[in-house]
């Protein structure tokens, strides 16, 4: 049986980031009285990119294609160590939760590196930035993993995002509720989502994300956009993981309800997106930091009883 | 068997110079002879490296050393054995990079003597890890130390290379006289100075004042933050591949001996463990917050050894945490991370200098500011350092991940597991390397980014030729191990595990291979590298029609200068100033106050904040309160008679 | 035997002052010193001797120092003629009767068992170094003399005086006096102890003095500053070492009389303010012989803390006697050749002589790292033990101060000798037309081998030497 | 016996106020040659007989601290062409005060020591210290070279008034050596000072003051 669930983890994997963009717009439309694009709107510009021809600037080098590709084959990666819907990761392993931080951090390096290898301005701005915010999140994302760690008693993503779960909301929610958010703001700032940086500007002054990819074209730029869903997927996967553990009753339950709560959590996203605005560069990382302090403090919550 | 190999390393290494000496000043002859005995002394050190390894108890070469305390006696144990691979590795390595690097014909006047003390450097170094007597100890230590002060004031016409060189000197001064008195209590408590005989010193009161002095004697050699001061300035200084072999394998001469005065507890207090953690994780992240404020490119990489160095020492005190808690996990994982971790950086830090040295080499400048754009004219030059780069950074492909690996898991063990208050140097110091981690990233990406990708920021790039075969085949062997580390950890992990048993003195409960994920980071890493391969294939088949040459896009903007491309203080600007209550970073300020102002230039710098603003200011007022006292030398002879009778009266009252 | 050890310089001497041709009278010097080295290992293999009843003895002590004085001074030979031929414009004939008049008092010095004859002899070295002092004939070189003879001459008086109250403690209860060593030590027990002491007190200020102990040190950096470097040598070798003899006799007899936990603190305090004030002396200092000076104080203070601490530090102390005389050749003879090549001592003038004059600029570097007791040299091994002791014996506060001078000492002098040997010679330097010659290289070359030489093995008949001697210091006879 | 060797050292001990009263370098020198001829005196008187060894080591100090020494240092006045020893350091009353308080040092120095028994009520042991301590005064406070080399003799003169108590302890041979010494010393002396008058012009020591810190 386990094989069947993998397959469909891998589908899932594959087919379903683009359409969280698409559900994330379409809140956002809905508050703003606007009917915004189709749902499938992401899926379109991902066929019609791949089918585009290319153009590279003089100054790029093979790194300038090497970005896109381990974006995307670390964002891939990262998916398969996540247990979705409390089925069992297909790669879980003990100490898995480094290798998925790091891989991300792969991805973020070349990333970077293309950016950097135009030798534009507005590049090395965007990357600038990516590289500093990300080094406050991370703290931010490990502290939670240790409150998961320290409450799930497992060394590995499927211990922390299984079953246990459930019984360690019982016992010590407050920790974990403090980690939910600490996760959450973590998402925002990862995939540049509002409060953070705002996907659809066109300013370059006030890009992170986009700024990075303004000189990658046709099927380069595809696999960019197809790696930031994956990247979201993995993020919501994660906070989806701490939210709703689902218990493994029912399998084919367990993989719908896990459908329906990551498409909930792109609708909080959206509107999150569409009550708040961008924060200045400069408030950026006093939120980020008041993300690593309230994960901190879900550790202090959590050592309270063992001291 | 495998100690008399290590002699002949040492014989061979420390004559390979001497041959160069000889050789007369064009000899080329020399240079060769030079290269060929480093090697065969590798050979040598390798081959009694792995037998140590793999080898069951290890021999005692012992003899008579009619030197008061002296006895001759070196023994290869698995822990030992560790470090003479890695010296037998690298440094044949460095000296096979030094004849395309600094040719004899390039440099007639100082050639043969940097041969000389290179050598010199390298036998100290395997004298040392193998000595069983203090005293032979310190003599392996100073010679190391003396000769490579000289290998790095090899260009002493420079004003910069001799104060670097004073302050090395006096740095490795003050560490080895701690480690005079570190000796002088071992004696007094042990009342011999054999390293096995102190195996009984440890249960007296005195235990805790030899760490101390040990962390401070050894500390400054691995460059542990407070101690670090001469690090940055002695790696930028020296010549590319003794920078190499310093950073790679000197400063691991510290760890070695702090590993081997703590293997001699058996039962450690456990403020030492957290004293490690807690200075691990001030070097690793101040470490790396300094090298994002440098200019200088081996000043930068010099930081990041103090980065590496605070992540050795976090394993080294989860061990440490671990004996005195009786968890032998906790023990296993800290102590095989640190001495990976050792291993690692030893490869990668090696691999970065050597391409940093290539850079220096074609352009004649470390200055980041005036580089950029080199991959196209040294593309074999550019993968190396990215391979460095991403290795340092600990990601997938390579050996970095491994071995931090290994350190996350012994910290979120102390996490998970621990009650009362040994679980707040794991909680602390978990985030605290992810943080590092982070760091890393952000300063090898400027670092890659500025040097080597983009438009070229000045006109010194402009005569930029790869290097030559002697030098690349160094940067090639280095780059080939950390991926055979990184993708084969099942094998090369295991070896470690008669070190850590030789440590911690009783054998392994649980192999490595059990504890840390061993099979499953090699296959995420064989199948992230060929992904990328497949999906980076399928990409340039589908992107090879690409439209004509064309210049950057850039938001359509008119005139794009390359002195517009971000530098290096401008992408770490951020950071920096997120950092700078440590940093204290200085720049001119641009004061813009009539309409037309003049044209005005921005330069910011970060000084090392321990050495600038704390021990230079404090040995100058030192100096102040000593010019007084030496009024009492004054010239007049009445003077002096009149000290004469004071101390004749002074005393008789005293009697 | 004995006697002849002394003859013979004497003999060499009076020969030297009649030659009339300066160009050969220097070659004497090697022949002379070579008869005495073989005089001398003559006289060691011999055995316990003793002549003039009782007066003139071949102890432990001087089995092991005489050799050493011997060989120093061949070697410092060896260096003379090449030296001399650079200076033709100076006359000679007084410098080197002047050289075998010092190695005779020298020899005297070591054998003499009577402390009367013994003060005689050093009162003498004194007079036979000031010539030796004024080889340059300059101003300075004259405020150096005069400087050296009156804190000379006053710190032997007090010698004397000391002597004479130690006499006087026998008389106090009745003893028949004598300043024959053996009579002394025999009486010690039933000594007054208030003269003993006071004496001692009297005693370690006077031959103090001569060592070049702080508070008495001042004459030193003038003196060795002014000296040609062959006579710093010497002075700092040989005269300092026979001072040091002295004083341990006076140490034997306060010991044998029971109050050896008084001269032991002593000792301690003086070696730890000698080595202070060297510390405080060194930082910033601009003349490399002045520099020189200050570390043969630092010196005193480390043998004469050695020897307050007792015990193995006694055998470190003696055996830091030898490295420091060999050490303290190296640097004074290298100092000397580069003082040569640029004509100038101090660090604005003296740069890259490690290019202008490499043999000589290397042979200054190596000699910095032995004196500063870098392990691989022979010093280092001496500290060491010392160091080991002080630890043993539970002085950590000790020990402590021992470690931070030396570091400040090291501070100091790298300054220096790294200015000197390093960077590049300047551009306006006058060409003195001097460069290294077997002459001037060879001697310090000899020098540096024997300092790496006992560094790494330390020859069994030497070590039994220097447990004889020690056991003899400490022993109750 | 005793009371005539008293008698002769109080009149060493006004010599030394003498001295340190004293501006005209003639008068130091002839002062210092006059304790030296008393000394010598002194010698046979301790010693109580007229053996041959006490004879002979009086007539010696007598000739050499008496005659030669002053001769040598006359010569080096003469070459110097100087007369009067300008103002020294501390005033010639405050030295004199000195010397009085190193006087009473001595006395009370000496009370506390336990004294031989011949010597328990003689001045030989305090005016040994008390010459030595004057002459200690001279050397520390006077400008000119010559006075400082009185200074030194008299202080020689302190130690060898001590030296006479310990007649078995000093073989003649050393005795004879320590006077030897001294005269070389003084002759060694001459010289440099002539060097000296001829480098710097002057005998004033504060003139030596170029090596320094």
């Amino acid at each position: 049986m386990p094989i069947v669930h993998s397959v469909i983890h891998v589908g899932l994997v594959l087919v379903l980031p683009p359409l969280l963009l698409g559900v994330i717009n379409k809140t956002k439309a809905l508050f703003a009285g606007r009917v915004g694009p189709p749902w499938l709107q992401a899926y379109y510009d991902l066929l019609k990119l791949l089918r585009k021809g290319s153009v590279f600037s003089r100054t790029t080098t093979w790194v300038f294609r090497a970005g896109p590709v381990v974006a995307l084959v670390t964002g891939l990666f990262a998916a398969l160590l996540l247990p979705l819907g409390g089925h069992a990761a297909p790669f879980g392993f003990e100490g898995d939760f480094v290798v998925l931080v790091y891989a991300l951090g792969l991805g973020r390096f070349f990333t970077v590196a293309a950016a950097l290898d135009t030798g534009s301005a507005f590049e090395g701005m965007g990357g600038a930035r990516e590289v500093t915010f990300s080094c406050l999140a991370e703290p931010a994302l490990f502290l939670g993993l240790l409150v998961l760690a320290r409450a799930s008693g497992s060394l590995s993503l499927g211990g922390m995002l299984g079953p246990e779960v459930l019984g360690a909301w019982a016992s010590d929610g407050a920790p974990l509720a403090a980690v939910l958010v600490s996760l959450m703001v973590v998402l925002l700032v990862e995939n540049s989502r509002i409060p953070f940086d705002d996907p659809n500007t066109h300013l370059e002054l006030t890009m992170i994300h986009e700024v990075m990819v303004l000189d990658h074209g046709g099927p380069a730029l595809g696999l960019i956009h197809y790696a930031a869903a994956v990247k979201l997927f993995v993020f919501a996967a994660l906070v989806v993981g701490v939210a709703v553990p689902l218990g493994t009753a029912d399998p084919w339950l367990a993989w719908l309800g896990f459908t329906a709560a990551l498409l909930a959590l792109a609708v909080v996203v959206g509107v999150i997106e569409s009550i708040m605005a961008r924060l200045r560069l400069l408030q950026v990382p006093t939120l980020l930091v008041a993300a690593c302090l309230l994960s901190a403090f879900g550790i202090v919550l959590l050592a309270r009883e063992w001291t | 068997m495998s100690e008399w190999l290590v002699v002949a390393a040492i014989v061979l290494a420390g004559a390979s110079g001497v041959a160069g000496l000889l050789g007369g000043r064009g000899g080329a002859a020399g240079e060769r002879i030079a290269a060929l005995a480093m090697f065969a002394a590798g050979g040598c050190g390798l081959v009694a490296g792995f037998a140590g390894l793999l080898g069951g108890e290890p021999g005692l070469l012992q003899a008579a050393w009619p030197v008061p305390g002296g006895r001759f006696a070196l023994q290869v144990d698995p822990l030992s054995a560790l470090f003479v691979v890695q010296i037998s590795l690298i440094a044949p390595l460095g000296s096979l990079y030094g004849l395309g690097y600094w040719a004899q014909r390039d440099h007639p006047e100082n050639g043969a003597r940097l041969r000389a003390f290179y050598g010199l450097v390298v036998a100290g170094m395997l004298l040392l890890v193998v000595a069983r007597n203090a005293v032979l100890f310190l003599v392996g230590w100073e010679l190391m130390a003396l000769a490579a002060f000289l290998t790095i004031t090899t260009e002493d016409e420079q004003r910069a290379v001799r104060e670097a060189g004073y302050l090395y000197l006096v740095a490795t001064r003050f560490g080895t006289l701690c480690l005079f008195a570190m000796f002088g209590l071992l004696f007094a408590a042990s009342g011999t100075l054999e390293f096995e005989g102190w195996s009984r010193a440890m249960r007296s009161p005195l235990a805790d004042a030899v760490f101390v002095l040990a962390l401070l004697g050894f500390g400054l050699k691995a460059g542990v933050m407070p101690l670090h001061v001469w690090l940055p300035g002695a790696h930028a200084n020296a010549p590319s591949h003794v920078s190499a072999l310093m950073s790679g394998v000197l400063i691991k001469m510290g760890i070695y001996g702090l590993a081997r005065i703590t293997s001699l507890y058996a039962l450690p207090p456990p403020w030492w463990g957290h004293a490690l953690v807690g200075l691990g994780v001030v070097s690793a992240v101040l470490g790396v917050a300094f090298a994002l404020g440098q200019h200088d490119l081996k000043r930068l990489l010099a930081y990041h050894s103090v980065e590496n160095i605070g992540i050795i020492c976090i394993g080294l005190g989860v061990a440490l945490l671990g004996r005195s808690l009786g968890r032998d996990d906790l023990v296993a994982l800290g102590l095989a991370g640190a001495l990976l971790h050792t291993w690692n950086h030893g490869l990668f830090k090696a691999l970065l200098f050597l391409s940093a040295g290539s850079v220096l080499h074609a352009t004649g400048t470390r200055d980041l500011d005036r580089l950029g754009g080199l991959s196209r004219q040294m593309p074999s030059t550019a993968l190396a350092f990215l391979v460095g780069a991403v290795a340092i950074c600990g990601l997938p492909p390579l050996n970095g991940l491994v071995s931090e690996l290994l350190v996350y898991l012994g910290l979120f063990r102390l996490v998970g597991g621990e009650s009362g208050r040994a679980w707040l140097a794991g909680a602390l110091a978990a985030p605290a390397l992810a943080l590092v981690g982070a760091l890393a990233i952000a300063c090898f990406v400027k670092a890659f980014g500025t040097v080597f990708l983009g438009a070229p920021r000045s006109r010194a790039t402009v005569g930029a030729h790869e290097a030559g075969a002697s030098m690349l085949a160094p940067m090639g062997v280095l780059a080939a191990c950390c991926f055979g580390i990184g993708l084969g950890a099942p094998l090369v992990v295991p070896l470690l595990g008669p070190a850590v048993a030789s440590w911690s003195g009783a054998p392994l409960a649980v192999p490595l291979g059990q504890l840390a994920p061993l099979r499953s980071v090699a296959v995420a890493s064989a199948s992230i590298l060929a992904a990328c391969a497949l999906l980076g294939a399928w990409l340039a088949a589908r992107t090879r029609r690409a439209a004509g040459a064309v210049g950057t896009w850039d938001c359509g903007y008119a005139a794009p200068g390359p002195r517009m491309q971000y530098s290096s203080s401008s992408f770490a600007d951020t950071l920096v100033r997120l950092f700078s209550w440590a940093l204290r970073p200085e720049a001119s300020e641009l004061r813009l106050r009539e309409a037309f102002p003049p044209p005005a230039a921005f330069r910011s710098h970060v000084p090392d904040t321990v050495l600038d603003r704390v021990l230079l200011p404090g040995f100058r007022a030192a100096d102040r309160v000593l010019g007084w006292l030496r009024l009492l030398q004054r010239g007049s002879v009445h003077l002096y008679l009149l000290y004469v009778v004071a101390t004749v009266v002074a005393l008789l009252l005293w009697r | 035997m004995a006697i002849a050890l002394v003859l013979v310089p004497l003999l060499f001497a009076s020969i030297a002052f009649a030659v009339p041709s300066g160009r050969w009278r220097p070659w004497l010097l090697p022949v002379g010193a070579a008869a005495h080295l073989a005089l001398t290992v003559a006289a060691v293999q011999a055995g316990e001797v003793s002549a003039l009843d009782g007066w003139l003895r071949i102890d432990p002590l001087s089995r092991l120092l005489l050799p050493l004085l011997s060989l120093l001074f061949f070697v410092c030979s060896l260096y003379a003629p090449g030296y001399l031929a650079l200076r033709p414009e100076r006359k000679n004939r007084v410098f080197c009767t002047a050289l075998f008049g010092f190695l005779a008092m020298m020899s005297l010095i070591t054998v003499s068992h009577h402390l009367g004859l013994m003060w005689v002899a050093l009162e003498a070295t004194t007079l036979a170094s000031a010539p030796l002092l004024y080889f340059n004939h300059n101003a300075r070189s004259v405020e150096a003399t005069w400087k050296y003879l009156l804190i000379g001459a006053v710190g032997i008086a007090l010698a004397l005086l000391g002597s004479f109250f130690l006499a006087y403690a026998a008389l106090v209860p009745g003893l028949e006096t004598s300043l024959l060593f053996e009579d002394l030590v025999r009486q010690a027990p039933q000594l007054s102890r208030p003269w003993l002491r006071a004496a001692f007190v009297l005693l370690f200020v006077g031959y103090g003095t001569k060592m070049g102990l702080a508070p008495m040190h001042t004459w030193k950096p003038d003196a060795y500053g002014e000296a040609p470097g062959l006579v710093g040598a010497l002075l700092a070798g040989g005269l300092t070492t026979c001072a040091f003899l002295a004083l341990l006799r006076f140490y034997q007899i306060c010991s044998a009389a029971g109050e050896a936990a008084f001269a032991r603190e002593l000792l301690v305090t003086m070696g730890i303010v000698s080595m202070a004030v060297a510390a405080v002396f060194m930082a910033r200092q601009r003349d490399f012989k002045r520099m020189l000076a200050y570390s043969s104080v630092e010196h005193m203070g480390i043998l004469v803390l050695g020897i307050g601490i007792g015990g193995a530090a006694t055998f470190g102390a003696l055996f830091h006697v030898i490295n420091n005389a060999l050490a303290k050749g190296v640097m004074f003879l290298s100092a000397a050749n580069i003082h040569r090549a640029y004509g100038s001592k101090t660090t604005d003038a003296v740069a890259g002589a490690l290019r202008r004059v490499p043999a000589s600029g290397a042979l200054f570097l190596v000699g910095f790292f032995a004196v500063t007791g870098s392990p691989p040299f022979a010093p280092f091994l001496s500290e060491f033990t010392i160091l080991r002791a002080t630890i043993d014996a539970g002085r950590y506060g000790v020990a402590a101060g021992f470690l931070v001078l030396l570091f400040a000492v090291f501070v100091g002098m790298g300054a220096t000798v790294l200015a000197v040997v390093q960077g590049e010679p300047p551009g306006d330097v006058r060409e003195t037309g001097f460069h290294d010659r077997v002459g001037t290289v060879a001697p310090i070359v000899v020098l540096l081998a024997l300092v790496i030489l006992f560094g790494v093995y330390v020859p069994s008949g030497m070590s039994a030497a220097l447990w004889d001697a020690a056991r003899f210091v400490e022993a109750r006879p | 016996m005793s009371s005539a060797v008293d008698s002769l050292l109080v009149v060493v001990l006004l010599l030394n106020f003498m001295l340190l009263g004293t501006s005209r370098l003639g008068a130091a020198i002839n002062g210092s040659a006059l304790q030296g001829v008393i000394l010598g005196v002194l010698t046979v008187f301790v010693h109580g007989s007229f053996g041959a060894r006490p004879l002979l080591v009086g007539v010696a100090a007598a000739g050499i601290k008496g005659l030669l020494i002053p001769g040598l240092l006359h010569r080096a006045l003469r070459d110097a062409a100087i007369r009067r020893e300008i103002e020294p350091f501390v005033g010639y009353v405050p030295s004199l005060l000195l010397g009085a308080v190193a006087t009473g040092a001595a006395l009370l120095f000496t009370s506390e020591l336990p004294l031989a028994h011949g010597h328990a009520d003689s001045l030989l042991i305090p005016s040994s210290l008390a010459t030595a301590l004057v002459g200690f005064i001279l050397l520390t406070t006077r400008r000119k070279a010559i006075t400082q080399v009185v200074g030194y003799l008299v202080l020689e003169n302190g130690i060898f008034i001590m030296g006479l108590t310990l007649h078995e302890a000093m073989p003649l041979l050393v005795e004879l050596g320590v006077l030897l010494d001294l005269l070389v010393a003084i002759f060694v002396i001459g010289i440099v000072i002539d060097h000296i008058h001829r480098e710097f012009a002057s005998l004033d020591v504060t003139r030596l003051e170029a090596l320094k810190e």
